[in-house]
């Protein structure tokens, strides 16, 4: 099989801009050819990442994308989430057909209504959407299961917050930026009991670009490529009702990118995970799925520390979705810098270990109805 | 203007006609009679509520019908405080899934019939597992809204 | 080229207003289809993309969540993949692609729309950009409209000459359909009528224009050892392009139309065509305006620019002409718009499988697919053939 | 069963948006209040692009240099419109066309009118495809596209 590698990052920050979204994608763009020393033209292929609904009220959001990613008369196309843009970028690659892709997943957050008016549209116009069923709602159905089930306590959820708020602080693009205690996450807001206000992601701005190359192309274009080296994605029932809402698909898609990068215990072998948590809770129900931890041992994962920025396994180390949002672009920004924790470029939440090997998750759907896991290695 | 730089608003309002298929109306119609219909597989004699045309774990036709209790245990549930734009009720609101007593499958509708007020009492009231039985509208549109919501049996 | 793929099975729905079923139960009925034409079961199914136009269309956004059971994704990886009207030929790259990777064996694509539900032109309006041009907006007909003015004054076209043909592309159109049990409009016109129908936007008539469609595809991909070993004619996938242009309408010159014309000569390229009138069987083009049809046909280097109409005339593209060119009725008689540009590339695998029954172009090996999407900015074309 | 007799569930989705136009549009904007319609010029390709753009799509490189354009420019296209969308902002009878305004390098799209709608047939003796148009202003600027009211045909 041929190799992937991601050559080059470049990002915005998650903060709101006011720069039109065609121009704020382009400068994203422009930044990232300008590090590559590529022209538009030396690209091979361009995908796009954006979901009409997030997009500014532009329907057919790649009409609008074209220009911006500098796509114009290029071979391209458009994934709805940007996990699957990256996918999809690889797969290009992997087929022989192409040395260079260029993924690149944007959003103004700003210019939507909140996230939640926007994910009842998921639900169907029948049942679910009628009876207020959107992605909030869910979660909050799925946290109060969890701490139910395995005894997990709504202070060992607020640390998350709290962990990840704090990891936030030293990254330059995260878009809430703001010191907070457990007591803050514990007394604000309870918007959707038990989910409290500091524990559900904010709505932001985003533009997110990987360039990613063939082996031999990615040796010319940098000294330190990251390597893609798994991936699996798995897709649940759409009814929150049909499914077991702590027993979703996230293991079956950890399972296949384990698998193929070829990880036994992913506990020894996963340097850093970047993992996609709108919800403060959902990142140790998904560390779990990932075989951080033991079934229900979320909690005592979090209370151990091992998931703090100079842990053993440091989770979010960027401040993650808690901290940044552009909801159809997070799963990239989970891949970018899951990435730039390999080349070592993070600055200054650069984690305390060495990281060889690490893994970006990235979730959307009522409750996590589907999952991305991708593998990078040095 | 609220923002300090130069926007448009651009508002999407578009008008649209859902079908309902040949499963789905007979489901509405139950509820008008105050009866919850689900389809059974005849492969894995599963239960769905709502009815559905074909099995979502077996993917074949499901065409035995199966009326389950209006009443059954809350599987977990919400609190909704926060308002935000287009929402389907002025909160407080609580959204549950339900197992109904003959399904295999969670429902998910709202529970009430009591004050909502207060987080605490709510929370003290509405335990996993607790029993709740369907409030029926007095006017029937056979849609989803027949039934009002669910609450708490004594 | 890398490693080869192939087609191992298609389906579709009846399409037309089909009230009769709810949008996953519509889909559902061409997945079905599609698994029972490959002569395989969900089991065996690496993979599924789907691909449909905008929530706005229908009103239920990010609808892989809601097909998820309908197109068998239950516990699969899915990908979602759009790019406007031209989604049914970039969903099915995509499943070349997945196979072509190495990463899945055998991919199914799915592609969907049920425009009797939403509002179709209110929807295309939303397309355009709420900045400088949706005010002037007039939907699909307007633009395609304009195209279609500026082609036949920049050739010298009379108007005369252009409504003629334009015609002729109409009646042919639907005499095909008659031959496809799945089409959506199934009534012969004639010249006159199609001369006498009401003007949608001059000089387009209401005949000249495609229908909204409610209707479904699927479409099994697999590599060259499975499709071997379960498939008796595989149909092999030859070449594939795409390209887009600017955003704004206006910017690039849509009389030429690069991006069709790089799309196919892209494809071309793969496939080693040289003379595409010559070297293909049959065309599978993505035709909503009759007009526009003969803007393809000079894209696609079937004939040089300007003298469509003269080939027309001559009945080039007819069943039984040079090159056949939509012998399903195109989507001049059936458009369920994320569906249509999956429906031309099942189409072409039919004829060159030799499978398309009534509506078979004899003997064809080699095959066009196509489709446009955006205001007349994407166009995508794949190659297909009988021999790998 | 007949056709109308399947059931359905009328509904509408109402989603609001609010988009930025960042400093170019706001800027082409701020000229036509001024009654000036701007256009920018790419440094590499010498294209002037109406609308302008921050960066040029073809070239990918920014562009800085602002050009004003003629008011009069040349029709390449119209379409006739007489049929009533869902949402559609001017009343119709209405014509769109796409105008490449006397000093750039793309079609502009904008409305001609300021003549008789209501015949076609005279519409097509007075609006003619290469026919010349010109700006026509209106009194009270928005900050929106219809700061230009129309193009007229230029006698």
């Amino acid at each position: 099989m041929r190799r992937v590698a991601i050559t080059h990052v470049a990002q915005s920050s998650g903060a709101e801009s006011r720069e039109s979204l065609m121009d704020f994608t382009y400068q994203i763009n422009r930044e990232i050819l300008d590090k590559a020393g590529l022209k538009r033209e030396d690209v091979g292929c361009i995908i796009a990442g954006s979901a009409d609904i997030f997009h500014s009220g532009l329907s057919c959001a790649n009409a609008f994308d074209w220009d911006g990613i500098g796509a114009f008369l290029k071979e391209g196309s458009r994934a709805e989430e940007s996990a699957m843009s990256f996918i999809y970028g690889c797969m290009r690659i992997l087929s022989g057909h192409y040395d260079t892709v260029l993924v690149t997943a944007l959003v103004k957050g700003s210019e939507n209504p909140d996230n939640d008016p926007i994910t009842s549209f998921y639900g169907d116009p029948f049942y679910l959407r009628p009876v207020g069923i959107n992605e909030s709602v869910v979660a909050a159905m799925q946290m109060r299961q969890y701490m139910e089930r395995y005894k997990v306590t709504e202070e060992q959820c607020a640390k998350v917050a709290v962990k990840n708020l704090a990891n936030a602080l030293f990254n330059p693009y995260a878009d809430r930026k703001r010191r907070v205690s457990l007591k803050d996450v514990m007394s604000s807001e309870r918007v959707y009991d038990p989910l409290k206000a500091l524990e559900c992601a904010p709505k932001s701005d985003g533009v997110v670009s990987v360039l990613l190359a063939s082996e031999s192309r990615a040796k010319k274009l940098t000294k330190k490529p990251v390597w893609f080296a798994g991936y699996g994605c798995s897709m649940d029932h759409f009814n929150p009702g049909d499914r077991d809402l702590l027993n979703g698909q996230l293991k079956t898609a950890a399972a296949a990118a384990y698998k193929m990068a070829g990880v036994r215990d992913p506990k020894k072998k996963i340097d850093v995970a970047e993992v996609c948590e709108p919800y403060a809770f959902q990142e140790l129900l998904w560390c779990e799925q990932l075989g951080f931890c033991g079934e229900g041992g979320g909690g005592k994962l979090i209370d151990s520390g091992a998931t703090q920025m100079d842990g053993a396994l440091p989770v979010n180390p960027s401040g993650g979705v808690l901290a940044t949002n552009p909801y159809p672009a997070r799963g990239l920004y989970r891949i970018a810098e899951a990435a730039l924790q390999i080349k070592g470029e993070a600055g200054e939440h650069q984690v305390g270990k060495k990281v060889k090997t690490a893994l970006a998750h990235s979730t959307h759907g009522f409750g996590g109805q589907c999952h991305s896991v991708v593998i990078l290695s040095a | 203007m609220a923002k300090e730089y130069r926007t448009i608003r651009n508002d999407v309002a578009l008008p649209y006609q859902w079908a309902l298929g040949k499963t789905w109306p007979r489901f509405f119609d139950g509820l008008k009679e105050e009866k919850i219909r689900g389809t059974k597989c005849a492969d894995c004699g599963r239960v769905y509520v709502p009815a559905r045309t074909f099995c979502p774990v077996c993917f074949t036709d499901m065409t035995q019908w199966v009326d389950v209790k209006p009443e059954g245990k809350i599987v977990t549930w919400t609190l909704v405080r926060e308002k935000y734009y287009g929402q389907v009720k002025e909160p407080p609101y609580v959204v549950a899934l339900i197992k109904l007593d003959g399904a295999d499958c969670g429902f998910s509708h709202f529970i009430g019939g009591f004050d909502l007020s207060d987080a605490k009492q709510v929370r003290q009231k509405l335990k996993t597992g607790a029993k709740v039985k369907a409030v029926w509208s007095p006017e029937k549109k056979a849609d989803i809204h027949d039934i009002v919501c669910f609450a708490p049996v004594k | 080229m890398g490693k080869a793929v192939a087609i191992i099975g298609t389906g579709q729905t009846k399409h037309g207003r089909r009230s009769d079923v709810c949008y996953p139960d519509l889909v559902k009925e061409a997945v079905s289809a599609a698994l029972m034409d490959a002569g395989i079961t969900l089991k065996d199914i690496d993979g599924v993309v789907l691909g449909t136009m905008p929530s706005m269309m229908e009103g239920v956004s990010s609808t892989h969540f809601y097909f998820a059971e309908a197109m068998g994704a239950v516990g699969k990886p899915v990908m979602k993949v759009e790019t406007c009207g031209s989604t049914g030929q970039s969903i099915g790259h995509c499943g070349f692609f997945w196979v072509a990777s190495g990463m899945a064996d055998i991919v199914l694509v799915v592609g969907s729309e049920k425009m009797s539900e939403g509002d179709g032109q209110a929807t295309m309006t939303t397309v355009f950009d709420p900045f400088f041009q949706r005010t002037f907006a007039a939907g699909a007909p307007g633009v395609f409209t304009m195209q279609s003015m500026e082609w036949m004054y920049r050739f010298k076209i009379p108007e005369e000459k252009g409504r003629e043909a334009a015609a002729m592309i109409s009646v042919s159109n639907h005499d095909n359909a008659m031959d496809n049990p799945y089409a959506h409009i199934r009534t012969r016109v004639t010249m006159d009528d199609v001369k006498n129908a009401r003007v949608i936007t001059y000089p387009v008539r209401l005949l000249d224009v495609c229908p909204a469609s409610d209707g479904a595809c699927a479409v099994v991909f697999a590599s060259e050892r499975t499709a071997k070993k379960i498939c008796k004619k595989p149909a092999w996938i030859k070449g594939l392009g795409f390209r887009g242009e600017e955003f704004f309408y206006g910017e690039s010159d849509k009389a030429i139309w690069m991006s069709a014309t790089e799309a196919a000569k892209e494809a071309y390229q793969q496939a080693g065509i040289r003379n595409p009138m010559k070297q293909l069987d049959v065309a599978e083009l993505y035709n909503p305006f009759t007009y526009q049809e003969m803007i393809f046909y000079e894209c696609f280097g079937f004939c040089p620019r300007g003298e469509a109409p003269d080939y027309v005339l001559k009945g080039a593209f007819k069943k039984g002409g040079q090159l056949p060119c939509c012998p399903s009725g195109g989507t001049l008689c059936t458009n369920p718009i994320g569906a249509t540009g999956l429906i031309r590339l099942a189409e072409a695998a039919l004829q060159v499988t030799g499978k398309a029954g009534a509506r078979q172009v004899e003997g064809a090996k080699l095959a066009l697919s196509h489709a446009m999407g955006g205001v007349d900015q994407f166009n995508a074309v794949t190659i297909l053939g009988s021999k790998l | 069963m007949s056709k109308e007799e399947y059931r359905i569930v009328k509904g509408q989705v109402m989603v609001p948006y609010e988009l930025a136009l960042g400093r170019t549009w706001s800027e082409f904007y701020d000229y036509l209040k001024e009654e000036k319609i701007m256009g920018k010029k790419c440094g590499k390709c010498s294209r002037v692009l109406v609308p302008p753009r921050s960066f040029c799509p073809r070239c990918f490189e920014d562009m800085d240099e602002w050009v004003e354009v003629s008011q009069e420019g040349v029709v390449e296209t119209w379409v006739y419109v007489n049929m009533p969308f869902f949402a559609q902002e001017i009343k119709i009878p209405f014509i769109s066309a796409q105008i490449r305004l006397d000093g750039s390098d793309t079609g502009f799209i904008h409305q001609v009118a300021g003549i008789d709608l209501s015949d076609f047939d005279s519409v097509r003796e007075t609006v003619k495809l290469g026919g010349r148009v010109k700006a026509v202003w209106s009194k009270e600027k928005k900050g929106n596209i219809l700061d230009i009211a129309y193009f007229e045909p230029v006698k």
